[in-house]
């Protein structure tokens, strides 16, 4: 550990002055990480087997009831299961042909612009365009011009599909970009190779740039997927409190039932998942795109 | 008392160690030898400087430039603030809640930031109880006249004599109806539970508030809409487990969807059955005649509230009843003060909205302290919404 | 020849937008020759390639493989292979399906069994049997080349495309393959295209060489009649090492011209093309034409600058009074002779008639040039 | 494919159309347009919680990005220095800082700081010399520490992917020709790694300046932008909030407008 031979910037001297260069760098963000993350976790898991207070919030004790009781979001945890990769896979859908048309045909002196304005829309509030979609998707929006031309008393909004819409736009950026990115770098000569071969233009694009992509793909399926298992804005707004994810039963546990203990256990519980997820996507991953290292030759 | 450390400012190290082992052998207090050694002088402006905390609270009778309150959706007439801000140079800024319980919650996790909040009758002993509340100067509300309050409405603000709370209005709870869309008239809760699973698929809305939807759903049955018995609650449940996936949305926030044409059918108070059927007259408001929720929302002050003056001065202006005249006007609820009703139009008191028939208030019931912390009615809703 | 031919280019011309990157060719390659497009980068060697392989489409006149016009064929339709300048294997796939890649490609299908006897045998031909499974980043530069050019002969094309196939290896590999290559081509004897820059390789390995400058082709013949005839001042410099001296020409005889050098020497030259009196020509004189002596044994005099060992010969650099410094390549003989050090004074001379003469601005394409950026 | 890309990008911006469109609508709400207006802009700019949302929202977003790319950029150097197991905990700390769901990370702090809370700020008041003791409460400071989180790990991630690829013998050769270390640091180390902390640092900011799950659960009395937006979505949007998203907007293309001008205009001189 004194040696710090690994480091590439490692400085000479004693390794006494070694030691303190390196507590100072790294103890701001371990004060960071303790306070703020392993503290948090610590608390909400000795929350997690204690019992809701007679007016709500937390006391003190031990028992699994709260994980017992996971049962009742059943329909929250299936919701977001469903939902959150059916979202994650229609981003993807939309987001490759973008991708591959950035990438790949878009003229060069477009392709900077095109890719700015894919990255534009996240600098307006994400809360203010899912707005202007409970606008679209509302009364007064696309069910008004359906009136207009006869379709009477169209719904769109409060509806799973409103839902995934919300999903899917605010999550495409996200997927666009790591695709782009894997097939900017992928080399043009493999396709040639491929078309010399006698390969067809769709199996070029099966056997080679969408396994080639694959890195891309996973990167941005598993940024998505991650982020809707704690999706709370979406389902509020363009849901109606009707499509209830995970994110929304935590929110309404403490900030209605002031069920804290229960929260604290489907925190836990969201977490486990997350990183079952996570571990299963890179699994995946490494396992469909075993040649990613070669890139660099 | 603040003049000691600035006096022990700057201490020499003999000093201090000296200190020290005066502390150690318990010859001197705590507090005095935070003082000497400046530590607490210099923690508490690191804090201020830092933003860490807010500044203590107000020590001299400054109202500030800002202060904010919690209170209901489409509540109040935003030019009231507008006109409080130019008397006072004190602006404010309106948080919207949807349910006593979420009030509740934001208070107890501690710095909700609202010198001024707006709870109904039921919660109050819970708040005094759980001790966020303040206990009313009533010095400082020159303006406000108890004996012009209708003692119907108003007792709850009140416990073992100390005023915790002053009414603003009351109110029913009933439910809207667009009468274009959903013809068939209706009169009761039955009738609302069972068109939203026909006529009204799709397009009706409950409140996110326990009390409101789980109560007018014990009303169907015919059970009181504070019970907290587990059979007659079980039962209630079942009906909003099979209402649900009929509903347009589970909010408390329905008058934009009732405008948009979205929702045809809600749950709703009497202030924004008023303003719905003022503005479009075809949605009509009905009292259930099983009964329901009768309601009077108060003005209270939070204990850790950041600027204590401005909720008072606030809370005084809105008890001025040329003010309070107007906030009724916009909002449409019955005020409870006797001045306020004498400056109010003969049409608004002629609103069988707002003043229903006799016998239709009579089944209503104010909602019960113990319902708000029940954890079996807490956790129904939350099944409800989750399912 | 009355044989189709393999490729056959009728007027082809390629433009990029303004830009000429081929102009007006016409080459025809017959079947089983080496042929080898040699030019400076953005020649238009590489997008002449890239036509044959169906990369690039002319902008005038047609491509023919044995006779079909080749026009909206798409690459995966055309009887050809190519190897790529970086080989342009699959990194996703181990050795043995990219050599099969080619053949799963195939309708009707091949058996699996057809395709692993195919694979094992291109292997064995390029020397890699047993290395099927390995992954391509485990290769060797000079091992993954050999895939690449398994993967494309085992698809048995008409003509297989070398798109500088060499340029990743180090100089020893270079040659080694260089070999391999043209064994190899003897033995299947299917047309080879390649394309280099590189001017010792073209006249090592191929038939024929083909040298192109901006865009247009400049010479076709075989590897000693490029070196040896060079159509322009252009090919003389580009081709092999060789001394340009700048002179006027004072004297026609035939087959022969007399120019006077700067310094006033007189020496005949043979011309490629029609020459007037007084007209400014350049002299290319091949290193190794140049003799050394004795000072004043030869036609002029100069002193040696340096030297630079080659083992079996030698380069001098020779400065010769008002004319500058002169190449020249002269064998080693061993136990000394016939070698000096620089500062000594020594004398140039040359054979009659291998002095080349040739107009100073003639149809190099030197003013085509600016037209033809780089394209590859 | 062409008219697919053309229907996302307008699928893109159809909802940021709306926005811009209706800030500039001469009625109150944002949802029905009747009439042309620059009223709203002026409106904003005039709402001192508006305006104090934004300033909060810059302001934690500055602080959070640039204490996240220092603390995060001097881990990513510190872990260099470190041995395998050491790197490892820390890796798994900075992993799940970054995969927690933000609604777990901002419940979980709310919980740990109102817990932590209710220990020290009594303990704090036994010892005050006078009746006022500072209160420790929820606001700026949790908000940035929460956003930091996340962001810092991200920084230290991307820092620590760079300095993994830097070229070793650059660092020799600085040290071969009579740098100090420090001036190595400085004249080598440092260029090498800016472009990953600019980059984190903006990401941050971008995370910070747009999150309102985590400020939502730790923002007590404070309010920032999207929080405000929120809430006016619950109390009715007045095209007050369009005004300010539409200049939030322009103000960050403008900024990346003159990043990249900047860059063009830097490039040939060196």
């Amino acid at each position: 550990m004194s040696a710090g031979t690994g480091s590439v910037f490692s400085m000479r001297g004693n390794v006494l002055r070694h030691n303190l260069l390196t507590a100072l760098l790294l103890g701001p963000a371990t004060a960071w990480l303790v306070v703020f993350l392993v503290l948090p976790f610590v608390a909400i898991t000795v929350f997690s087997v204690g019992e809701r207070a007679p007016e709500g919030g937390y006391q003190a004790a031990f028992t699994l009831a709260q994980y017992a009781n996971l049962p009742a979001r059943a329909t929250a945890f299936w919701n977001t299961m469903v939902l959150a990769p059916a979202g994650a896979l229609a981003c993807l859908l939309v987001a490759y042909p973008v991708a591959y048309y950035l990438a790949l045909r878009a003229p060069q002196r477009w392709r900077l612009i095109l890719l700015a304005l894919v990255v534009i829309p996240f600098w307006t509030s994400l809360l203010m365009r899912t707005y202007a979609w409970m606008y679209v998707l509302g009364g007064r929006g696309i069910p008004a011009l359906l009136a207009y031309v006869g379709i009477e008393d169209v719904r769109l909004i409060n509806t799973p599909g409103a839902v995934l819409l919300g999903i899917v736009y605010g999550y495409l950026p996200l997927m666009i970009l790591p695709i782009y990115v894997s097939l900017e770098r992928l080399d043009r000569q493999l396709l040639e190779a491929s078309a010399d071969l006698g390969a067809t233009p769709i199996s070029t694009f099966l056997g080679v740039t969408l396994r080639l992509s694959l890195p891309g793909v996973m990167t941005g399926f598993s940024l998505v997927m991650i982020l809707l298992l704690g999706e709370y804005l979406i389902p509020t707004l363009l849901g109606g409190g009707k499509v209830f994810f995970i994110g929304n039963a935590l929110v309404d546990l403490f900030l209605q039932s002031r069920n804290w203990p229960f929260g604290s256990a489907i925190a836990i519980t969201l977490v486990a998942v997350s990183v079952v997820v996570l571990l299963a996507a890179n699994r995946i991953s490494t396992r469909l795109s075993g040649a990613r290292r070669v890139d660099l030759i | 008392m603040s003049k000691s450390y600035r006096d022990g400012l700057p201490i020499s190290p003999e000093k201090f160690v000296d200190q020290l082992m005066r502390l150690k052998r318990g010859s001197i207090g705590r507090r005095e030898f935070l003082g000497l050694t400046g530590l607490g002088l210099a923690t508490a402006v690191m804090a201020r400087e830092l933003g860490i905390m807010p500044s203590p609270a107000f020590a001299q009778e400054g109202l500030g430039d800002r202060m904010s309150i919690a209170t209901w959706p489409n509540y109040h007439d935003p030019a009231t603030f507008e006109n409080f801000k130019a008397e006072t140079g004190v602006a404010v800024e309106v948080n919207v809640f949807g349910s006593n319980e979420e009030m509740l919650a934001k208070l107890q996790a501690g710095a909700s930031g609202w010198s001024l909040f707006v709870p109904t009758n039921y919660t109050i002993s819970t708040y005094k109880k759980l001790g966020i509340i303040e206990a009313l100067d009533m010095a400082k509300l020159a303006n406000y006249d108890g004996s012009q309050e209708d003692p119907r409405f108003t007792g709850e603000g009140t416990i073992d004599g100390v005023t915790y709370a002053v009414p603003k209005n009351w109110g029913t709870t009933g439910f809207a109806v667009n009468t274009k869309k959903l013809t068939k008239p209706m009169t009761s809760w039955k009738e609302f539970w069972d068109t939203a699973m026909a006529e009204g698929d799709g397009r009706t809305m409950v409140h996110d508030y326990q009390l409101t939807t789980i109560g007018n759903a014990l009303k169907y049955f015919g059970f009181s809409f504070n019970s907290l018995k587990p059979d007659e609650l079980a039962k209630a449940e079942e009906l909003l487990l099979k209402v649900k996936p009929h509903l347009f949305a589970v909010s408390s926030d329905y008058q934009p969807s009732m405008r948009a044409g979205d929702a045809w059918m809600t749950m709703c108070w009497t202030n924004d059955g008023a303003q719905l059927h003022r503005d479009i007259p075809e949605i009509a408001y009905v009292l259930g005649k099983e009964g329901g929720e009768i309601w009077t929302d108060f003005y209270a002050i939070p204990k850790d509230a950041p600027n204590k003056p401005a909720g008072y001065a606030l809370l005084n202006y809105l008890m001025n009843p040329k003010v309070a005249v107007k906030e009724h006007l916009a909002n449409g609820a019955p005020s409870t003060d006797a001045r306020v009703n004498a400056l109010l139009p003969k049409e608004v008191l002629d609103n069988p909205i707002l003043y229903p028939a006799a016998e239709l208030l009579k089944p209503l019931e104010f909602g019960a302290a113990a319902t708000l912390t029940d954890p079996g009615r807490a956790e129904l809703m939350a099944r409800f919404k989750s399912a | 020849m009355t044989a189709v031919p393999d490729i056959e280019f009728r007027g082809v011309t390629k433009r990029y937008g303004s830009v000429i990157a081929v102009s007006g060719i016409d080459l025809a390659i017959p079947p089983s020759a080496f042929v080898a497009l040699l030019g400076p980068s953005g020649c238009g060697k590489t997008t002449c390639l890239r036509m044959i392989g169906g990369f690039e489409q002319p902008s005038e006149g047609a491509v023919f493989i044995r006779g079909h016009d080749m026009a909206g064929t798409p690459p995966y339709r055309r009887p050809v292979n190519m190897v790529f300048q970086q080989y342009a294997l699959f990194p996703h796939l181990d050795v043995e399906d990219n050599v099969a890649y080619g053949l799963r490609q195939a309708r009707p299908r091949l058996s699996s069994r057809e395709i692993s006897r195919k694979t094992g045998e291109a292997l064995a031909m390029v020397r890699l049997a047993g290395y099927g499974r390995r992954k391509i980043h485990e290769l060797s530069g000079g091992q993954q080349q050999r895939v690449a050019l398994a993967r494309a002969l085992v698809n048995k094309p008409a003509v297989l495309l070398l798109d500088e196939p060499l340029a990743a290896l180090d100089k020893k590999l270079r040659t080694d393959m260089q070999i391999e290559l043209q064994n190899l081509q003897r033995e299947i004897g299917i047309t080879f295209v390649l394309v280099t820059h590189d001017q010792e390789e073209a006249l090592s390995m191929s038939d024929f060489v083909c040298v192109m400058n901006g865009g247009r082709i400049v010479q076709l013949g075989q590897p000693s009649e490029i070196y040896d005839e060079p159509a322009d001042l252009f090919v003389a410099d580009f081709v092999g090492k060789t001394n340009l001296l700048s002179g006027k020409v004072v004297g026609l005889s035939g087959k022969l011209v007399d120019v006077a050098l700067a310094d006033g020497t007189v020496i005949a030259a043979r011309k490629r093309t029609p020459l007037a009196q007084g007209e400014a020509v350049s002299v290319s004189l091949r290193p190794e034409s140049l003799s050394l002596g004795a000072p004043g044994s030869g036609r002029l005099d100069g002193l040696v600058r340096n030297r630079i060992f080659l083992g079996s010969t030698a380069e001098y650099a020779i400065e010769v009074q008002g004319i500058g410094t002169l190449l020249a390549k002269a064998d080693h003989l061993v136990g000394g002779g016939n070698l000096f050090k620089p500062g000594e004074p020594v004398a140039v001379g040359f054979t009659a008639g291998t002095p080349l003469a040739f107009p100073e601005n003639n149809g190099t394409n030197q003013r085509e040039n600016k037209n033809v950026e780089i394209v590859s | 494919m062409r008219a697919f890309v053309v229907a996302v990008f307008a699928f893109l911006y159809l909802p940021i159309a709306l926005v811009v469109l209706f800030s500039f609508n001469a009625g109150h709400h944002a949802s029905e347009f009747t009439g042309f207006s620059v009223q709203w802009y002026g409106k904003a700019l005039a709402n001192p919680f508006l305006v104090e949302a934004l300033k909060n929202s810059l302001f934690i977003a500055t602080t959070s990005a640039l204490l996240a790319a220092l603390c995060g950029t001097a881990a990513a150097l510190g872990l260099a220095r470190v041995g395998a197991r050491t790197r490892a905990v820390f890796d798994a700390l900075l992993g799940a800082a970054i995969v927690v769901p933000g609604v777990v990370i901002g419940i979980s702090t709310l919980v740990a700081l109102v817990q932590l809370f209710g220990v020290v700020n009594p303990f704090v008041a036994s010892l005050w010399p006078n009746d006022q003791p500072p209160r420790l409460a929820l606001g700026y400071g949790s908000i940035i520490a929460a956003h930091g989180l996340f962001s810092m790990a991200l920084v230290a991630m991307i820092v620590g992917t760079r300095l993994g690829s830097l070229d070793r013998n650059l660092v020799e050769a600085s040290s071969d020709l009579y740098a100090t270390p420090l001036t190595t640091f400085r004249s080598i180390v440092l260029p090498q790694i800016m472009p990953a902390v600019i980059a984190g640092f903006l990401l941050a900011f971008t995370f910070s300046f747009d999150d309102f799950i985590v400020a939502f659960f730790v923002a007590g009395a404070q309010t920032t932008l999207p929080i405000y937006v929120f809430a006016s979505i619950r109390r009715g949007v007045t095209p007050e909030i369009n005004a300010i998203a539409t200049i939030v907007l322009v103000a960050s293309v403008l900024l990346v407008v003159l990043a990249q001008w900047q860059l063009r205009q830097r490039k040939p001189s060196h």
